[in-house]
């Protein structure tokens, strides 16, 4: 048992001594429960230590048979793309449990329960290398937070945690579809050996399949992302989530998402992508721009954050598609500046929420007079969120943009204009909540951030900065799956990669609008 | 009638009678049943001890079938077989009447019926399904279908002054009959074509060139009606729901599990093997008929506020899962169906049995919202419903999804690349309405049928926490199951 | 076909496709009185007819094949139609007890 | 070795302290950190300046690498050249000003630490925006200086109109932004780099469309941040923030970043003539524009900031004929009179007890002497009277611009008369004639000071959205002087010693400061254009005229002025509300994305298209299930009558493809 | 001889179930019903099918029967009255008849050739192997399962039977 079958398996152990521990005994299951979260992230943070650059493969890897036939192996292990998204799964469940402390007061088992239960089922995404268990644990991630929706929710938690369900489900069993019929194709399981005998053409699809099976996992992957059209489920589902369901939801599930299509769809499929992706960025760019824009107009805080969680991820799709490394390693950086930046985000919000007791913009106003702390740290997330240098996001969409112009410069023009109205709409809320004159009931409602708000937030703040100044802690690692990635897909004959980009791309090729450059095909 | 040195004598052998033993035990404790009714059937009105003698047969049965296994082979002139296929599928039956007993005594007792009557039929009705299920001849099969189905008319109707019982067991009787009546049709024409009602001649004897095709085909076709009625395939899955609602829930949850799991083995062993030759026949439409048993028992199901009647299109819809894997006609369909009939008779048992838990006396508490704030009164019965309903979903690591997963992998590896996605879709429409379960019992307050009701009696309680357990370990741990339905499925040719 | 011939061959014996024809034909016509009869044991009647129908179709075939065995086919469903009639009948009964009526139309009460 | 992380370092140490304890800690000692910061960075750019031989030795140097992906490579690096040095000066010099000053003016402020916490880290991220040495570095101060700017201007929270004009400040720069971030994109892909070093020595090799494309995204960056058309909107509304604040950030440093981008790009920009061009026409544009608005204004810190804006058209123009060196004079010395000038209106106002109003000032030169002497030395460089620093950085951009197009410099000309004139207008109205500020009267109810005051015009227009809910947008914006007593008073020593500073600078810096002699090496000296004395000649006369014209108008008669404005009418009134265009940009850019957000985009699209298809198809499929379930009637013939037809088509089926039925 | 007893009866028993369909009253029904099943007996044992020609006489024309008109007595039942419709019935309930008729009629028709060489036909006393002792015979050495087993058959429907139909002990 590797360092990695125990991040695996802590929060499993975890949530069932949370279901056997009495009712009654509130207070030692949140402090057994903070410990196994805590537990699981000092745990995962060996893998940090011990991840090694410059291989080429999986590392903590562990593969056992699970089930014999169909064979079925209990395959883990990670590499750059996975390593720091479940250090991001680790790092911010303890979050979500301190942060709900007092917030959840009611069914606090289950509660918690679920809380490890989806960091398992997490991790177990990202570390999946099976994709029977991948597509294990990726339901099973749906569960928990159905019920945190359902349960711990607010007034229409129903109607979205039913639409959350379902919109996933629909994906996921095309997903499914694709997987057995893959299985067909391949008598296995093991996603190293499907791309290989993908990539060596002992599994030959014809093009009409390719397209079909990059289709269904992109679909699946597209709804989790969620990519414009299939994003509504997701304001619904943040707006009645409870804090730490939100905060979990964005900074993490979603990550499913465009995990899965940098993980599979690309080097699965990559000619169905890349033939599928101008089509596929239009969507991205529509997303970032009319996330945008519905955000701007939302009259209630977590929608907001919610539509600017559609924007943003538009960003990280683009990235993807761009088939450059430095997009792609923009769009890996992205998923985990938006996991810190949006998770700060709702968990401030969350914070409002338990003063005031509404979400509702028009219900605030002057926060900053009485709660100071809690406006600047809310500014910081702000500024982070908006993409401001220095901060975390602006490492990730100025890469993203980098190669989304070097893919085709038009793209990045309009994405650009994502820039422009996060701004606006992140600065517009911020005003009306935090300045202006004190309004009558947030001056007896609110105050400033107790100790364990502050233990709350501090940790993602320190992240925002760290993964500002020096992204070279992160993207190393990143870059370097990045690379393998794109390597198949450069090998599947129709993207010409060049990886320093434009050095020599000397002096004609260049078209400012639309035109694209030699990476355009 | 040499194999294995067994003589057609008058007289059969002990290794024949061992090859038999499951039915015998079931017969004689049934009959046992009666002969003892007048020694414990006066002063209690439903004494338990019936049912502790049923389930004591019932688990010698077990012991039965599975010994039977050790010296699988034909027995009564070939008119029996005791192969992997048939244990698995006696195992199956004989399991799922455990669970039926189990789930049988609270109701019985609140309801204050007649104990005896009811359990001997119960072990009838599974004894006519092993037998079935081992049969290797039409005609047996027949004889076993019917002794199944009787008793199941008469357990669904067994509250007799009940008027829903009554019509219930009208409607499955009648229909029943009536699409008897067609299976036996095509039965005769199959001996008209072949000359013999033995499967493994029939299989001889259609493998030899010349086979008037198109006879065997009418004869197929009319075999499906027949055998799709009792499994509930659609266009002849009409009578399911109305059965389901009317018949007490105990018996509800038997049907929906027993005679079906035994049909399709039927339906399998005829069909996959048999009828294999002429497969490009029937194949198109029990794609078609998979495919509408999946649409209508989930669409159906959408709007029902009866959960019997919510569980039996469900169960409409199962039958169209495991259409699809008949349709698959291989090896590997086979033995998905097998696992899949037995993960769907775990969960399926699991949920009746919380209906029966709350439905209270003269079952009226068989709404869904009867199930408001169950979470919040009885966690653990709620949990547990939760595991059969998110198992009825498909959600990874209980056997349904394994099941699922199993019929549709049959499913592409047979090409049947469109059935397979329209099902998956199709089960993202089921999960809406099972989803409806979870809702109204973690995210409503309790109401007056969840705050009155008590606490989990025994046998209840082990009908729920096995049928969760076994659906974890379907989920979790296959391979055992599977390993068995697969070399079940091998011995079917 | 030409006439005279079958003329002659019937000199000789009936086609024994005229008894499973006319076994398709009781059969349709038990098929019909289900679906069309209201009273529910002149439904049940019908389905007598259509295993009679079945029974001769057991009968030729096993004259066709020279066998005994489809006698015993045919012996098994009778035993099989007493036992459901016996068991039909006392559903009937307790229907009829219930509801006071033999319409099969208004049995219905379970429906949607 | 110079550590040059340092310079900015400094700053962002006091950045800290203030900021994270600076509730904690007395004024006097915030004041101290925050000064000193200062006043030390300083202190280390000149004994940089002083090692580095003033930017004749360039220092480079590389921290860590901050950005690695692809081909991309950032590194935290940063550099002193000379134009840099220069930068570098005036950054920290008159920021030390600016600070010393700021420690008086705010003396009574709420939020005292906070406010120099901001000023500190806005000294850090200029610094970085100077010291840089990849565009990407340049960008980090860029949007850094942005943020500052947001967070000073919308200082006094509380009140709406200062938050909002910090949002459309940040918002405003966002769009310039996009265009400078769109346009490293393209450095990238060009040149596969961001460093100066190799961009800008790689430029004249690269395809001319090229470069102009970069070189126009720029310049749209530029515009943003140093408020050009069409981007400009944003800095008179930035007045709202404390007048150190004006008189920093809106008039002396962060404004001046994208003349300072221009000129670092020079070498992009000298391949791109048409950028070049345009450079230029955006800047004489923006300078005569905003100078027509200036000279309407009334209050006093409005005309200043159009005087700002339109001094940056100057530059701009210097940058766009081609004349960097000129307009980085300019940029230098404009820092020197407009910080001076922002600081004087600060202390004007700090007299009158936080009024802005001219009309309500008058005849202060006998209340505070000082001012009015330091003010009088800003108002003549700025008019370019010879002599003053003013007058040499303003006649090298007009006689670059003649070199280039004639017409250019007469445009240019006719500027700079009204510039003499509006600053000199604001001069006399403010020291001349009679105290018109009634004695015990303005209390810092803003409603109180709202209602008088105004002539008809004022409010003959309501003017943005925002604000005309609670605020005039012409008076006191600072809530200032809770020491305040009937009559003006001077201001204390710690305001008055840098404008003394300043005020020497501004008349002497021309003199001390030969900056096209110093960046020679950097930008080529022009070559001579004649008539040179006649040109200089022209727009000292410019000047001379419009100090003249002010002073008959505003000392001498002032009857004229009413009289003039009605005769004009309707361009008053235009040019009054600034030719409307914050009223334009709302009826065209900003209503139509709110309610087409609203209502197409999230009513129409979002709620109505897509989630309507979604619960559309749940809805859909219930129907499904409810026309299903009618199938199930009940009744048992029709059960039958199913099982019939469902056999027949079985029989027909499997009969046509089992050959039976052929 | 053996087509005239064939027609004749053949029409009988098609004419008795036509009746079985058409008849209101039940016992009339019952009436036919027997008529058919009697003629179906001579159509046995023009088949050779002696035994069961008894048996269906004794056990389903008797017996059976017997029973039908017991209960239609015991309930009393009158003719059935035409309260409720079934719409799908009256549609495609004549539709799907006459094609199920054409398809098994035809299939049947067809099934063996009536003439030439190869032609099935059935002439009494070709088969004589239906009598009880061949029967018996394969019942008690064959057929001894089923045989066995219908005995459980049957105790399920008289257990079902009193299940149902006894009046309530208390």
């Amino acid at each position: 048992m590797n360092l990695l079958d125990l991040v695996i398996a802590i929060p499993a152990i975890g949530f069932l001594v949370a279901l056997i521990i009495p009712r009654v005994m509130e207070k030692i299951t949140r402090l057994l429960v903070m410990g196994f979260a805590l537990l699981t992230f000092v745990v995962s943070l060996g893998l940090v230590s011990g991840f090694q650059s410059g291989v080429n493969g999986l590392q903590f890897e562990s593969n056992k048979i699970w089930i014999a036939n169909p064979e079925i192996h209990y395959h883990v292990g990670i590499d750059g793309l996975s390593l720091w998204l479940i250090i991001l799964s680790t790092f911010l469940t303890p979050i979500a449990i301190l942060l709900s402390w007092k917030y959840v007061q009611h069914r606090i088992k289950e509660f918690y329960a679920f809380l490890l239960l989806l960091e398992c089922g997490l991790v177990g995404v990202f570390a999946a290398y099976d994709l029977f268990l991948f597509y294990t644990f990726w339901e099973v991630v749906l569960v928990p937070m159905y019920f945190l929706i359902g349960i711990w929710g607010h007034d229409r938690r129903i109607y979205a945690t039913v639409k959350f369900f379902l919109y996933t489900m629909v994906g996921s069993v095309l997903m499914l579809a694709a997987i057995i019929f893959l299985y067909t194709q391949a008598h296995t399981f093991d996603y190293a050996e499907i791309l290989a005998q993908l990539g060596s053409g002992k599994i030959a699809l014809d093009h009409g399949t390719e397209t079909l099976l990059f289709l269904a996992f992109f679909l699946a992957f597209a709804i989790k992302v969620p990519l414009f059209p299939l994003h509504t489920w997701l304001p619904d589902a943040h707006v009645e989530a409870p804090t730490a369901g939100s905060v979990m939801l964005a900074s993490v599930m979603l990550k499913m998402g465009t995990y899965g299509l940098v993980r599979f769809c690309l080097p699965m499929f990559p000619i169905a992508a890349k033939e599928n992706a101008p089509w596929i960025v239009i969507l991205a760019i529509t997303g970032i721009i009319v996330g945008a824009l519905v955000a701007l107009v939302q009259p209630n805080m977590k929608k907001l954050v919610a539509y600017s969680s559609v924007s943003h991820l538009g960003f990280v799709v683009l990235g993807i598609f761009s088939f450059t490394q430095v997009g792609l390693d923009g769009a890996v950086y992205q998923m985990l500046n938006h996991g810190i930046s949006t998770g700060a985000l709702f968990l401030l919000v969350g914070f409002l929420y338990e003063r005031q007791h509404s979400l509702a913009i028009k219900d605030f106003g002057g926060v900053a007079t009485v709660a100071p702390w809690l406006s600047i740290l809310f500014l910081i997330t702000t500024l982070a969120s908006i993409g401001l240098p220095t901060l975390n996001n602006f490492v990730g969409e100025f890469l993203v943009l980098q190669g989304a112009a070097q893919a085709n410069f038009s793209w990045a023009v309009f994405a650009a204009f994502g820039v422009i109205l996060s701004a606006c709409y992140m600065l517009w809320m911020y005003q009306r909540v935090f300045f202006g004159a004190l309004a009558h009931s947030v001056k007896h409602h609110v105050t400033d951030l107790s100790p364990r708000e502050w233990a709350c937030a501090v940790p993602l703040i320190v992240m925002m900065v760290w993964m500002g100044m020096y992204s070279q802690s992160f993207i190393p690692a990143i870059s370097e799956a990045n690379a393998r990635i794109l390597d198949r897909t450069a090998k599947a004959g129709l993207i010409k990669m060049t990886p320093h980009v434009a050095v020599n791309a000397g002096t004609s090729n260049f078209a400012p609008a639309g035109g694209g450059n030699a990476h355009a095909r | 009638m040499l194999a294995n040195g067994i003589s057609s004598s008058f007289v059969p052998s002990n290794l024949e009678m061992l090859r038999f033993a499951p039915e015998l035990i079931l017969s004689v404790a049934g009959t046992l049943l009666m002969v003892l009714d007048p020694f414990f059937g006066e002063g209690k009105k439903s004494p338990k001890i019936f049912g502790h003698i049923s389930i004591v047969a019932f688990l010698l049965a077990i012991f039965g079938a599975v010994e039977a296994n050790t010296v699988a082979g034909p027995a009564f002139s070939n008119l029996l077989i005791v192969d992997g296929f048939a244990t698995y599928f006696r195992v199956l039956v004989l399991v799922i009447g455990v669970f039926a007993v189990l789930s049988s005594y609270l109701y019985l007792d609140r309801e204050a019926a007649d104990t005896c009557e009811y359990h001997a039929l119960l072990l009838f009705s599974v004894a006519g399904q092993c037998l079935m299920v081992s049969s290797n001849d039409l005609i047996m099969i027949f004889i076993g279908l019917e002794i199944s189905s009787i008793a199941s008319y008469v357990l669904a109707g067994y509250l007799r002054n009940d008027r829903r019982n009554n019509e219930s067991a009208l409607k499955y009787f009648l229909l029943g009959s009536f699409a008897t009546g067609f299976l036996l049709y095509g039965v005769s024409i199959v001996y008209g074509v072949t000359g013999t009602t033995k499967l493994d001649e029939i299989r001889t004897f259609l493998a030899a060139p010349g086979v008037p095709t198109g006879y065997v085909a009418l004869a197929a076709a009319l075999m499906i009606v027949g055998l799709g009625f009792k499994v509930s395939g659609a266009p002849f899955q009409v009578w399911a729901p109305d059965v389901y609602q009317g018949a007490p829930a105990p018996v509800s949850a038997f049907m929906a599990t027993a005679p079906k799991a035994a049909a399709f083995a039927i339906f399998l062993r005829i069909f996959v093997t048999d009828f294999d030759k002429i497969g490009s026949s029937w194949e198109p439409l029990i794609w078609i008929s998979a495919l509408l048993s999946m649409t209508i028992g989930n669409f159906a199901a959408l709007t029902q506020t009866n959960i019997k009647r919510m569980l039996a299109y469900s169960s409409i819809a199962h039958a169209g899962y495991l259409l699809v894997a008949l349709a698959a006609r291989s090896e590997i369909g086979t033995a998905a169906a097998m696992f899949y009939l037995a993960a769907y008779a775990l969960m399926n048992i699991g949920a009746f049995a919380v209906v029966i838990h709350i439905c209270g006396k003269g079952e009226k508490n068989v709404l869904i919202s009867d199930l408001a704030g169950l979470g919040q009164k009885q966690p653990l019965t709620a949990g547990l419903l939760t595991v059969f309903v998110l198992s009825l979903i498909g959600v990874p690591l209980t056997g349904g999804f394994f099941g699922k997963f199993y019929i549709f992998r049959s499913a592409l590896e047979s090409h049947l690349v469109w059935l397979a996605i329209l099902g998956l879709l199709n089960s993202a429409v089921a999960a809406y309405y099972y989803l409806r379960l979870l809702v109204v019992m973690y995210m409503h307050e309790p109401g007056e049928a969840t705050e009155s009701l008590e606490p989990l009696s025994p046998g209840l309680g082990l009908a729920l926490a096995l049928p969760a357990v076994g659906t974890f370990v379907l989920g979790v741990a296959p391979g055992a199951v599977l390993a068995l339905a697969t070399a079940g499925a091998a011995l079917t040719k | 076909m030409d006439p005279q011939v079958l003329m002659q061959t019937l000199g000789k014996g009936v086609p024994t496709s005229w008894y499973l024809a006319l076994s398709a034909v009781l059969f349709t016509i038990g098929v019909a009185g289900f679906i069309l009869r209201r009273n529910i044991i002149t439904v049940f009647m019908c389905i007598e007819l259509m295993l009679n129908a079945v029974n001769l179709s057991f009968i030729a075939f096993a004259h066709e094949h020279r066998q005994v065995s489809g006698h015993l086919f045919t012996f098994f469903v009778m035993v099989v139609a007493a036992a459901e009639a016996a068991v039909g009948l006392a559903i009937i009964l307790t229907v009829f007890k219930n509801r006071s009526t033999l319409n099969i139309d208004e049995i219905d009460s379970l429906k949607n | 070795m110079q550590n040059l992380w340092l310079i900015p370092a400094l700053p962002f140490i006091g950045f800290l302290i203030n900021g994270i304890l600076g509730r904690k800690l007395s004024k006097a000692v915030v004041s101290a950190i925050a000064v000193l910061s200062v006043v030390l960075s300083f202190g280390l750019v000149v004994s940089v300046g002083l090692s580095s031989g003033w930017g004749e030795h360039p220092i480079h140097q590389h921290y860590f690498t901050w950005i690695r992906s692809g081909g991309v490579d950032i590194g935290w690096d940063f550099m002193v050249d000379k134009l840099t040095m220069i930068m570098l000066m005036v950054v920290t010099g008159i920021g030390s000003l600016i600070h010393i000053y700021a420690t008086g003016y705010m003396a009574h402020e709420e939020g005292y630490y906070r406010f120099f916490a901001y000023l500190n880290l806005f000294m850090f991220f200029m610094l970085n925006l100077v010291l840089g040495a990849n565009y990407l570095l340049l960008f980090v101060g860029w949007e850094g200086v942005g943020l500052c700017s947001y967070l000073l201007i919308g200082f006094y929270f509380v009140k709406k109109s200062a938050t909002t004009a910090g949002n459309k400040a940040f918002i405003v720069n966002r769009i310039g932004d996009f265009g400078f971030s769109l346009a490293m994109f393209l450095i990238f892909i060009t040149f596969g780099s961001l460093d100066f070093g190799k961009v800008l020595s790689a430029a004249p090799g690269k395809p001319v469309e090229v470069l102009t494309a970069i070189a126009l995204l720029m310049l749209l960056g530029a515009t943003g941040k140093s408020a050009q058309i069409p981007l400009y909107v944003w800095l008179p509304d930035a007045m709202e923030g404390p007048t150190p604040v004006s008189a920093l950030i809106h008039a002396a440093t962060m404004v001046t970043a994208g003349v300072y981008m221009c000129s670092r790009s020079a070498a992009i920009f000298l391949k791109a003539p048409i950028a070049m061009e345009t450079v230029a026409i955006v800047g004489l544009a923006t300078a005569v524009f905003a100078a027509t608005i200036g000279l309407t204004q009334y209050d006093i810190k409005k005309v200043f900031a159009y005087s700002t804006v339109s001094q940056l058209g100057y530059m701009f123009l210097g940058v766009g004929v081609g004349a960097f060196s000129a307009g980085i004079w300019h940029l230098m010395t404009h820092a020197f009179f407009k910080a001076l000038l922002f600081m004087g209106a600060g202390s004007v106002i700090h007299a009158c007890g936080g009024e802005q109003d001219m009309r309500k000032m008058g005849g202060l030169k006998k209340y505070t002497p000082w001012t009015c002497g330091v003010l009088a030395c800003a108002s003549l460089a700025i008019a370019g009277v010879p002599g003053t620093s003013g007058f040499f950085s303003k006649d090298a951009i007009l006689t670059a611009a003649y070199g280039h197009a004639p017409w250019m410099f007469w445009v240019g000309v006719v500027t700079a008369g009204m510039t003499a004139f509006y600053v000199w207008r604001a001069f006399w109205m403010t020291f001349w004639g009679e105290y018109r500020g009634g004695d015990a009267g303005h209390s810092h109810d803003h409603g109180h000071a709202h209602t008088h005051g105004h002539d008809d015009h004022a409010h003959a227009h309501n003017h943005s959205h925002d604000h005309d809910h609670d605020h005039g947008h012409s008076h006191s914006h600072d809530d200032h002087g809770h020491d305040h007593h009937g009559t003006p008073h001077e201001s204390p020593w710690s305001m008055l010693a840098p404008l003394v500073v300043l005020a020497f600078l501004s008349l002497a810096g021309g003199f001390l400061f030969n900056v096209p002699k110093f960046l020679e090496s950097m930008f080529p000296l022009h070559e001579e254009v004649p008539n040179e004395e006649m040109l200089m000649g022209v727009s000292i006369f410019a000047g001379l005229i419009g100090i003249a014209l002010s002073y008959f108008m505003y000392v001498a008669n002032k009857e004229l002025p009413g009289k003039i404005r009605k005769a004009l009418g309707g361009i008053y009134t235009l040019v009054y509300n600034k030719y409307f265009v914050d009223e334009f940009y709302d009826a065209t850019v900003v209503r139509p994305i709110i309610e087409g957000s609203t209502e197409v985009l999230w009513h129409g699209l979002d709620q109505g298209v897509i989630d309507g298809a979604v619960n559309g198809a749940g809805t859909g499929s219930r129907s499904i299930g409810g026309v299903l379930k009618h199938l199930q009637s009940g009744n048992i013939r029709s059960y039958a009558t199913w099982v019939v037809v469902g056999a027949v088509i079985l029989l027909i089926t499997v009969g046509m493809n089992g050959g039976l039925i052929r | 001889m053996d087509l005239f007893f064939f027609l004749l009866f053949a029409f009988i028993a098609v004419a008795c179930a036509v009746s079985v369909v058409l008849q209101k009253h039940p016992i009339s029904c019952a009436l036919s019903l027997v008529g058919t099943m009697a003629s179906l007996a001579v159509l046995y044992l023009l088949l050779g099918a002696e035994f069961i020609a008894m048996v269906q006489v004794i056990v389903y024309a008797g017996a059976i029967m017997v029973l039908f008109v017991f209960v239609i007595m015991l309930l009393n039942a009158g003719e059935e009255s035409s309260k409720g419709r079934s719409w799908i019935a009256k549609i495609a309930g004549l539709p799907a008849l006459a094609a199920l008729l054409g398809i098994l009629g035809y299939a049947m028709l067809t099934f063996y050739p009536m003439v030439g060489p190869k032609a099935s036909l059935v002439h009494f006393g070709d088969f004589t192997g239906g009598g009880a002792k061949e029967i018996g015979t394969a019942l008690f050495t064959e057929y001894l399962l089923p045989f066995e087993v219908t005995s459980i058959l049957i105790l399920i429907a008289i257990l079902g039977a009193i299940v149902l139909a006894r009046k309530e002990i208390d």
